[in-house]
């Protein structure tokens, strides 16, 4: 019933540790590199390689694998359907392109010795997260991204991204802690750890709904939706660029992609259209405030970050809007479909945004907004991509970022939620003007006296940004393959769906 | 998908802007060469393609790229007519203003940056056009918001960044309210395509609430671009950028696809009717007048420069939506065309702005003094796209304002018409003196020297594309009913969108006589001479000898007419019999008085400027008199009113300018009446075009006729700037002015109302009381005159009135018609003749007090002028006289009024006599020699000569020489004579009424008023300041403010926060 | 609260936390306790979750002790991955000083003599708590036990060594890197070459199965004790290598 | 039953007391001693659910297994991180002093 492809599904998670080992291992860093392009390259092919058979198993509800050939409530399964498809797809591209720009970054610098290594566990974190389809293999993932993460923001060494990778560690650790809970609590009241299992089993009692709302506390926290977003600025201003990129585009999805698999999925009953609206007026509060503090920071890596809590705002809108669309059939629907768009969008841009900011960076030694007159001169592409990449975060057309509004605004249109309407609206009008804030540096007119102090910036750092904006506007041409892709799965095993 | 011509060629259009855009950005700074070639060929790629897909939609193929973007939702390009009409404009506008900025930015930095975005700014505009559906359209309209930012900031210092910010926070927040509308009508209607009818009348069970506020969202979205007020905030301040992005900014790219898409919402989204059963139609269309006055009202207090146009922009942007909302086929022509009118004056306007400023360092109106005979080409322009936006035809301007108004009319809008003589009036009262004040005032300093590179004014980049343009603004109006012009394609996109058929079949009647036009054509030509410099100075002096041709054909030619259906809305011009003699007694006149000029002024340093108006003046006179079309008529009815203006103004004294001043007013105000009428006739009239059936017409248009031609004849009540202007002029302009000019007036009557056909008591009424009051009231003003110029101008007053009555008579009496044209005409022609050697009389001077023969031939030439204004047997008074009053004799009273006032009349030139004499004897020498005498004398034999040769009087002529109709001939001028003679003393001693007389009162209210006015718009313009620096500015700063506060707060407490989570999850679970 | 991360105690500036946050962070806990208590209290729980399936396919797990068949065969992907933190931490931990780089794994500090007493138990300790790993090691087929509390005793001893002073551990030579990864490596490498023929990753043929177990056991056993030993001479360096890369911190 | 109810009632009570801790004490090892608290309490929660009375639930104890490993590399991660600044603290007071 399955190609051959399929059983190349643990391979996800085995090229990426396979990797770490091996970096860990060689001791010359140009060796290293090499093999981390060719394992990137690999993960890709893989990954494009299962598109594949996953649109030929839509009956099916996606590719399922048995490790150890055990059977989901013995052993452990790994699942991927549409969703987890896409997120898979953004994670080898993103890696690809960020590992040749870690090459670059890392290039004259020791620590490549231990970035590599932790890297490649980071992406097997990811992988792991979203190909699981049992809960407690999820904490271990979610303990493997945490972890790592945090272990390559404290790889830059100042005291101040040690405390923020510390109060990372704290939190994330406190996440994982309440989603183990949550993970305790389902297991006492449904006997088994398999996520089939329990969405077929689940219903709206009291320890459902603890858990639940453990979980989702627990996540939460690692997605940094505001409230809880205290730690995010630091750690992502803090840290690398490629590290900043891959914490903005990915791990911080993680956590959300998981939060769509527990509420719309393993414990749809549970949850609550109330709780729902609340993670909405959340995620309403996220954009306001995010793009307030975006506006006000005066470190351009700072406004960066803030404005990743700004946006993962916006995929908190899901909820809401879900939670009205009682057509909801499959993960194609309107308000999930726009929801993926626009992580999609934003990891690229994003993702893209970081490493201009980090060529920036490199150059001048700091990123102090006010200082930064001559960029447009001395830094034309750094600034040209942050351009793309903040019209896409914007979300003005043509850009990935703009379908991904759209479809947002379809779906809180459908739903008749007009209020949501209007913070979308006005989020986009104040991420412009955090954006524009930026940009107007490339217009003020400079003397040529600031125009000193600027390294070079090899092309080999300053083209994947572009590259990655690029992605992010092409995206913005043809959003129906993804939205097609997504509507893979759910039908077969998310019955209880909505 | 096949890739074929048909399928990709709206994407290669857009692509052929965008890959050089995206190329030009890699180009270094100093590689100039190149850039221009990539922006050059580029541009030249683009509008070859355009091409292509001009002839391909004409020969009837079907050009659409789609490609998918979402499900049920495609990224559609595609050419319909409209599109076309946009994308072609932005086509040639984009190569013109490269040129232009190339020139303009020589020398500058940052030009790769401004080349490329400026080309992707193009490329966004061909988007918007081609767009096919609403979502491509939203795409490429923020793109091109995206696009321009850089350009409106290119300068980077405070006053762009901020012009950038404000641009920014209305465009943003306009995208998003679109894009809200958008995605709720997508969400209700589907995939949003274009199509003729609109999308939405199709589709049944929507909610009107609904789609009101839709549209309500997207209106207010595409206005901001629009700048529809109270969206417009942004347009002035992005004044800030260079001059070729304002040219861009305003003509082309940003407010137009605000307007364009206006455009496509009404048309092709909801559909004309569909929009109009909603209601939705009626608030665009007050909203878009209220921009039209409002924009024009702002522009009034702007000195800069460039805010005056932009302000202008505001206002004539909004003729768009108001053509549109209008929603009648004939309005929809008039907005849509003005899409592109509008584009080409408007853009000309800016690239001289530009160039002034670029070569002069001339920023405000202020410094514009004089700057016309440094740059005369460029004020040229200037010139024409200000006349057109004006609305004076032929330029292009006029043909939009046309067109929305008949269309107004036709859908019984009639407020319209007064919303665009509000704007036409307030357009004159901002451009005109910005025209004055180039062409006629001082230079204030010294201009920097010309270029040392160029042979030109300014250096050629800087000059071609202005002077292409308003050709273009030009030509298309000129030739609007031409194949080829704006104007046919959107009869085009008008039918389709209506369904009807709307351009008439005209037969073809070519090409009979087409000498006719070479009287007018003619003078036309002289006068062009005046841009070759080495002719100028004697342009005067040959001015006399274009009136030749038309004396010849007025002799030679037999009847005829000739129909040019590509001219005008298709012209026709016309020699019949009435004509014929008009055009005699002209081309006499203007013969006369050139040749008198040619003496008179020889010494004037001026003298090649007066020639190029006296010329003009000619042109307008003798093709107002041949014209038989509305639009023929108007053109050359305003190039004489507007010509006239360099006559009177030419001796450039205080008294001259302000005469001139009012004149001018007057004369809009009179253009702005006569559009209103002219509309008005061509609505009713059976055909628009041509053969129009003035029984037709409605009342209130015969009234507007009666006013707007009764300012040129000096009707009663509006006279006031006759006394005023005609003394003021060089004494054969004056003349001329007397005689001839103020006949238009009389011609447009019988052309255009219905004399003779319908009975229009009122009218008639009116006329006559008025005409008669003018008889005689003018009398007393003109008796206490001490000028005799000022008399003669009174003079003129009460002879116009009793011609007035004349046509009165016929509105009362339309089968007295047949007598009465005759008549009236030789009246006119005998007054015309009279008045004009009365008045080249004047310029004699002390040749008058010389003895002997000379002086006693000299006075006789005089006296007999005066004498046949009384009506003297022998002269061509008599006859005309005599004329008249058996073509009125059924009506008694009127009999017994007629001597009366031929006893005025006697009366006011005996006292001229007086007055001429005391002046020739004050005066000390003359300008005139022989060939002024001459001409002077051969005139006054005229008087005596002409009139029993013309065809009109047989039948008259016989009668003359009987005895009581000598009697009654003679014993007016006894009486008067006798009159006079008691008078004199008394007259001499009256203080006389000043020139113009109840204009003063007027005035004095005026200023008062005006006065007020300032000041309350001064008020309001210091509040409206106040509150568009809010809007732009103080939200950012107080969230700047807040964002900070906040954080700082925020930040130790995150735990608190999160307990507040924690406690909100307990409970929730408690809930459970 | 998690800004305000205190290092010494005895450092008098740091501001406490107010008492009312305090007394809001309590009542956020009970509130968190209560209410988990009270949703603890109101359903019911399940029945015997997986012992029972355990239990029916014990015997395909090549173990006896069910513990160990679900840790190392029924949901051996957790534990591969558990060690994959593990080994995080490590990378994490790894001192890339350049003064660390040419050491050997293990250097005896001769000139330490040390206490006698000390060397002799050391060398008893140390040999018994090798015993006893491996002990512990085997064990876990049928009881408790197994590489985790094996890697620990091995830990454990190591680290009595680096604390007599006598014995330091770095961590740079290629060997003891091998040791830090051989555990995830041979994990990987055992589970990756199940799949040959219709069989999945981590299937272990049946006769093999306890055999492979107890090698993947063995070799996370030495990877363990490597780890743990490297986080515990990580803590105790004194001077990280982070003190270099120097941009003041703001 | 009751044993079950008192080690699970007990564990999430132990859960708060953690949760406080974290939350309300400032020493960085205060709250990694809170961390572990609240870890342990979880893990009690899994062993009592791992307790049928009859049968013992393996899955659970191998939940416990691993938790306790990635529990220990967290805590080691963490006081890796704190044992940095303090000694990026300590260079800078060694620097201000001389």
């Amino acid at each position: 019933m399955m190609g051959p492809t399929v059983h190349l599904l643990p391979a996800l998670i085995g090229i990426p540790l396979f990797a770490a080992i091996s970096c860990l291992l060689i001791n010359n860093r140009k060796i290293t590199a090499c093999f981390s392009l060719a394992a990137a390259a690999l993960l890709l092919a893989l990954v494009v390689n299962l598109l594949e058979p996953l649109r030929l198993n839509t009956t099916a509800g996606g590719l399922t694998y048995q490790l150890g050939g055990w059977g989901a409530p013995l052993g452990i399964d790994l699942f991927v359907d549409g969703l987890a498809m896409i997120l898979l797809l953004v994670t080898a591209v993103l890696i690809l392109i960020l590992s040749i720009y870690s090459v670059f970054y890392f290039q004259s610098n020791e620590k490549a010795a231990r970035f590599w290594p932790l890297w490649w566990l980071l992406v097997a974190g990811l992988n792991c997260a979203f190909t699981a389809a049992d809960i407690f293999n999820i904490y271990v993932a979610l303990e493997l991204i945490g972890l790592a993460s945090v272990a390559l923001v404290a790889l830059d060494g100042s005291r101040a991204s040690q405390v923020a990778a510390l109060r990372y560690a704290l939190v994330g650790l406190l996440g994982s802690l309440l989603y183990l809970m949550g993970v305790a609590l389902l297991y006492r009241t449904y006997g088994t750890l398999s996520v089939v299992e329990i969405s077929s089993l689940s219903q709206a009692d009291a320890l459902s709904t603890a858990a639940l709302l453990l979980i989702t506390t627990g996540l939460a926290l690692k997605t940094a939706l505001v409230p809880l977003h205290f730690w995010l600025p630091p750690a992502h201003g803090g840290a690398p660029a490629p590290v900043s990129a891959i914490l903005s585009a990915l791990v911080v999805k993680a956590s959300f992609y998981l939060l769509i698999r527990y509420w719309l999925e393993i414990l749809a009953p549970a949850a609550a259209e109330l709780t729902m609206q609340l993670l909405g007026i959340l995620g309403a509060t996220a954009i306001i405030w995010g793009c307030l503090a975006a506006f006000r920071a005066r470190r351009l890596k700072i406004l960066v970050a803030y404005s990743t809590v700004a946006q993962l705002g916006y995929l908190f809108l899901l909820f809401p809007l879900v939670a009205a669309d009682n057509s909801a059939e499959t993960y194609g629907t309107t308000a999930i479909a726009a929801a993926m768009y626009f992580l999609v969008a934003h990891a690229l841009a994003k993702s893209a945004m970081f490493l201009a900011v980090g060529n920036i960076l490199t150059a001048y030694g700091h990123d102090e907004i006010r200082r930064l007159q001559g960029i447009a001169r001395q830094q034309p592409l750094s600034l040209f991509t942050f351009a793309i990449a903040g019209v896409s975060l914007i979300g003005l057309p043509p850009t990935g970022g703009f379908i991904a509004k759209w479809l947002l605004l379809n779906a809180a249109i459908s739903n008749a939620q007009w209020w949501w309407v209007a913070v979308m609206l006005l989020g986009g009008l104040m991420a412009a003007v955090y954006i524009f804030k930026v940009l107007n540096l490339a217009f003020i007119s400079t003397s040529l006296d600031q125009a000193t102090g600027c390294a070079q910036v090899p092309l080999g750092m300053a083209l994947p940004g572009l590259i990655l904006a690029v992605l992010a506007v092409c995206l913005g041409f043809n959003a129906e393959w993804l939205i097609d892709l997504l509507s893979i799965g759910g039908t077969a095993e998310t019955g209880t769906l909505k | 998908m096949d890739l074929n011509l048909n399928n990709t060629l709206p994407l290669l259009i857009v692509l052929s802007a965008f890959i050089p855009g995206l190329l030009i950005f890699a180009i270094p700074d100093q590689r100039e060469k190149l850039r221009t070639f990539l922006n050059l060929g580029g541009n030249l790629l683009c509008l070859s393609l355009i091409g292509v897909l001009l002839s391909g939609v004409y020969a009837g193929r079907v050009f659409e790229t789609r490609l998918p973007l979402l499900p049920n939702m495609d990224l559609v390009l595609n050419a319909d007519a409209l599109s076309l009409l946009f994308v072609s404009l932005s086509g040639l506008l984009w190569l013109l203003t490269t040129i232009y900025a190339v020139g303009y930015f020589k020398g500058s930095t940052n030009l790769s940056r401004f080349f490329g975005f400026f080309s992707l700014c193009v490329s966004a505009t061909a988007g918007i056009a081609l767009a096919g559906n609403l979502i491509t359209f939203l795409i490429f309209y923020e793109l091109l918001t995206l696009t321009t930012y850089p350009l409106v900031v290119h300068k980077g210092n405070p006053a762009s960044l901020r012009a950038g910010r404000v641009y920014l926070v209305y465009t943003m927040i306009g995208g998003a309210l679109l894009l809200a509308g958008v995605a709720w009508l997508k969400s209700l209607a589907g995939a949003l395509d274009f199509t003729a009818t609109g999308i939405l009348s199709s589709l049944p069970h929507l909610d009107p609430l609904h789609l009101q506020i839709i549209f309500v969202l997207l209106i207010v979205g595409l206005g901001v671009k629009a700048a529809l007020v109270p969206l417009h905030g942004w347009l002035p301040i992005a004044m800030a950028a260079p001059a070729p992005v304002s040219a861009l900014l305003h003509a082309v790219a940003v407010v137009k696809a605000g307007a364009f898409g206006i455009v496509r919402v009404v048309y092709d989204v909801y559909g004309i009717e569909f929009a109009r059963d909603l209601g939705l139609t009626a608030g665009l269309a007050v909203l878009a007048s209220i921009t039209i006055v409002y924009g024009s009202i702002r522009a009034l207090y702007q000195n800069d420069f460039k805010k005056r146009l932009a302000y202008s922009t505001v206002s004539q942007v909004s003729y768009i939506a108001l053509g549109t909302a209008i929603a009648g086929p004939i309005a929809t022509i008039g907005g849509i065309v003005h899409l592109v009118h509008q584009g080409l004056m408007k853009i000309t306007m800016f690239f001289c702005a530009g160039s002034l400023a670029e070569t002069l360092k001339i920023h405000k109106i202020s410094e514009m003094n004089g700057v016309g005979r440094r740059m005369p080409l460029t004020m040229t322009a200037f010139t024409i796209a200000a006349l057109g936006m004006i609305g004076l035809p032929p330029v292009a301007g006029f043909v939009s304002k046309w067109y929305i108004g008949t269309g107004a009319l036709e859908v019984g809008a009639y407020w319209v018409l007064g919303v665009l003589a509000a704007s036409s009036l307030l357009n004159a009262a901002y451009f005109l003196p910005v025209i004055y004040a180039a062409w006629f005032k001082p230079a204030q300093q010294e201009w920097p020297d010309k270029p040392a590179d160029s042979r030109f004014e300014a250096h050629w980049m800087l000059l071609l594309p202005p002077v292409v343009t308003a050709s273009l603004a030009m030509v298309v109006g000129l030739f609007a009913n031409a194949g080829f012009t704006p104007l046919s394609w959107v009869k085009l996109i008008s039918s389709r969108e209506y369904g009807l058929t709307l351009v008439p079949f005209i037969p073809e009647t070519l090409l009979s006589f087409p000498q006719l036009w070479l009287i007018i054509l003619v003078p036309l030509l002289l006068a062009s001479l005046f841009w070759i410099k080495p002719i100028r100075p004697s342009l005067g002096r040959f001015a006399c000898w274009a009136a030749v041709p038309a004396l010849l054909v007025g002799i030679w030619l037999p009847d005829t007419s000739v129909t040019l259906n590509w001219l005008f809305f298709s012209s026709v011009i016309a020699l019949d019999g009435t004509t014929r003699v008009i055009l005699l007694m002209s081309s006499i006149l203007w013969f006369v008085a050139g040749v008198y000029g040619t003496d008179y002024l020889k010494r004037d340093k001026q003298f090649g400027r007066y020639g190029f108006f006296f010329l003009l003046c000619m042109t307008g006179n003798f093709g107002l008199i041949l014209n038989q079309d509305v639009f023929g008529y108007i053109t050359f009815f305003s190039l004489m009113s507007f010509a006239a203006y360099g006559l009177v103004i030419h001796t450039a004294s205080a008294a001259a300018l302000q005469a001139g001043k009012t004149y001018i007013q007057w004369v809009v105000i009179g253009e702005v009446v006569l559009f209103a009428a002219l509309a008005g006739l061509a609505f009713t009239g059976t055909n628009p075009v041509s053969g129009l059936d003035n029984s037709l017409q409605p009342l209130w248009v015969s009234w507007l006729f009666v006013i707007g031609f009764g300012i040129k004849t000096g009707l009663l009540g509006l006279h006031f700037w006759l006394p005023r202007a005609h003394p003021v002029a060089p004494v054969p302009a004056s003349a001329l002015l007397s005689g001839l000019m103020v006949k238009a007036g009389l011609i447009g009557w019988w052309r255009f109302m219905p004399a003779g056909e319908v009975e229009l008591p009122g009218i008639g009424a009116t006329m006559i009381v008025l005409g008669l009051g003018a008889a005689f009231l003018a009398v007393l003003a003109g008796l206490v005159q001490r000028n005799p110029k000022t008399l003669l101008a009174y003079s003129t007053i009460s002879q116009l009135g009793i011609l007035t009555t004349g046509v009165g008579v016929a509105f009362r009496n339309p089968e007295a018609w047949p007598l009465l044209l005759p008549a009236l005409t030789l009246y006119a022609v005998h007054h015309g003749i009279a008045k004009g050697a009365l008045f080249l009389s004047v310029g004699l001077g002390n040749r008058l007090a010389k003895p002997g023969i000379a002086g006693a031939l000299l006075w006789l030439a005089v006296i007999m002028p005066a004498l046949a204004l009384t009506g003297i047997p022998i002269t061509s008074g008599a006859l005309a006289k005599s004329a008249l009053k058996s073509a009125v004799a059924d009506i008694d009273w009127l009999i017994l009024v007629l001597p009366l006032s031929a006893v005025a009349t006697s009366c006011l030139m005996m006292r001229f006599l007086g007055l001429l004499k005391e002046h020739s004897a004050k005066s000390e020498q003359s300008a005139v020699g022989i060939p002024g005498i001459l001409a002077f004398g051969s005139l006054s034999v005229f008087v005596v000569l002409l009139l029993p040769l013309l065809p009109q009087s047989v039948g008259f002529s016989e009668k003359l020489y009987s005895l009581p109709v000598l009697w009654t001939a003679i014993w007016p001028v006894t009486l008067g004579a006798a009159l006079y003679w008691i008078l004199r003393k008394p007259l001499a001693r009256t203080t006389p009424v000043p020139a113009g007389d109840l204009i003063v009162i007027i005035e004095t209210c005026n200023r008062f008023l005006f006065k007020q006015w300032r000041s309350f718009s001064h008020c309001l313009e210091s509040r409206y300041n106040a509150w568009s620096d809010l809007t732009a500015r103080s939200p950012i700063v107080r969230v700047e403010r807040f964002a900070s506060d906040a954080e700082i707060n925020l930040r130790p407490q995150p735990g608190v926060v999160l307990i507040a989570i924690m406690l909100a999850v307990a409970l929730t679970m408690v809930l459970y | 609260m998690f800004d305000r991360l205190v290092l010494h105690e005895t450092s008098g500036t740091k501001p406490a936390l107010k008492s009312s946050t305090k007394i809001a962070c309590g009542l956020a806990s009970f509130a968190l306790s209560g209410g988990l208590i009270a949703a603890l209290l109101l359903s019911e729980r399940a029945g015997p979750g997986l012992a029972a399936l355990t239990a029916s396919r014990m015997d395909e797990s090549g173990v006896e002790n069910p513990v160990t068949a679900v840790l190392l065969n029924f949901r051996s992907y957790d534990t591969l991955l558990e060690i994959a933190v593990l080994l995080i931490v490590a990378v994490a931990m790894l001192s890339m000083q350049p003064s660390a780089t040419n050491r050997s794994m293990v250097e005896v500090n001769h000139r330490h003599s040390g206490d006698p007493v000390l060397a002799g138990l050391l060398r008893w300790l140390v040999a018994l708590a090798t015993v006893l790993s491996g002990y512990l090691l085997w064990t876990g087929a049928y009881a408790p036990g197994g590489a985790f509390q094996a890697g620990s005793v091995i830990a454990g001893a190591c680290v009595a060594l680096k604390l007599s002073g006598r014995y330091h551990f770095f961590w740079h030579p290629l060997k003891a890197r091998l040791l830090l990864t051989i555990g995830l490596a041979v994990f990987v490498l055992v589970g990756g070459f199940c799949a040959t023929g219709d069989k999945r990753v981590l299937e272990y043929p049946l006769e093999y199965a306890g055999m492979l177990i107890l090698i993947i056991e063995l070799a996370a056993t030495v990877s363990i004790a490597a780890i743990l030993l490297l986080l515990f001479t990580g803590l105790q360096d004194d001077k990280p290598d982070a003190t270099q890369a120097g941009r003041p911190s703001t | 039953m009751t044993q079950d109810l008192i080690y699970s009632v007990t564990s999430l009570a132990l859960f708060g007391c953690g949760f406080y801790g974290l939350l309300a004490l400032p020493h960085i090892l205060r709250k990694l001693l809170a961390i572990n608290i609240m870890g342990v309490s979880v893990f009690m929660l899994l062993l009592a659910t791992a307790n049928h009375g009859t049968s013992i639930d393996p899955v659970p104890h191998a939940m416990v297994l691993t938790g306790i490993v990635v529990a220990v590399a967290g805590t080691a991660l963490c006081l890796k991180l704190a044992v940095n600044i303090n000694a990026i603290d300590q260079n800078e007071r060694d620097s201000n002093h001389q």
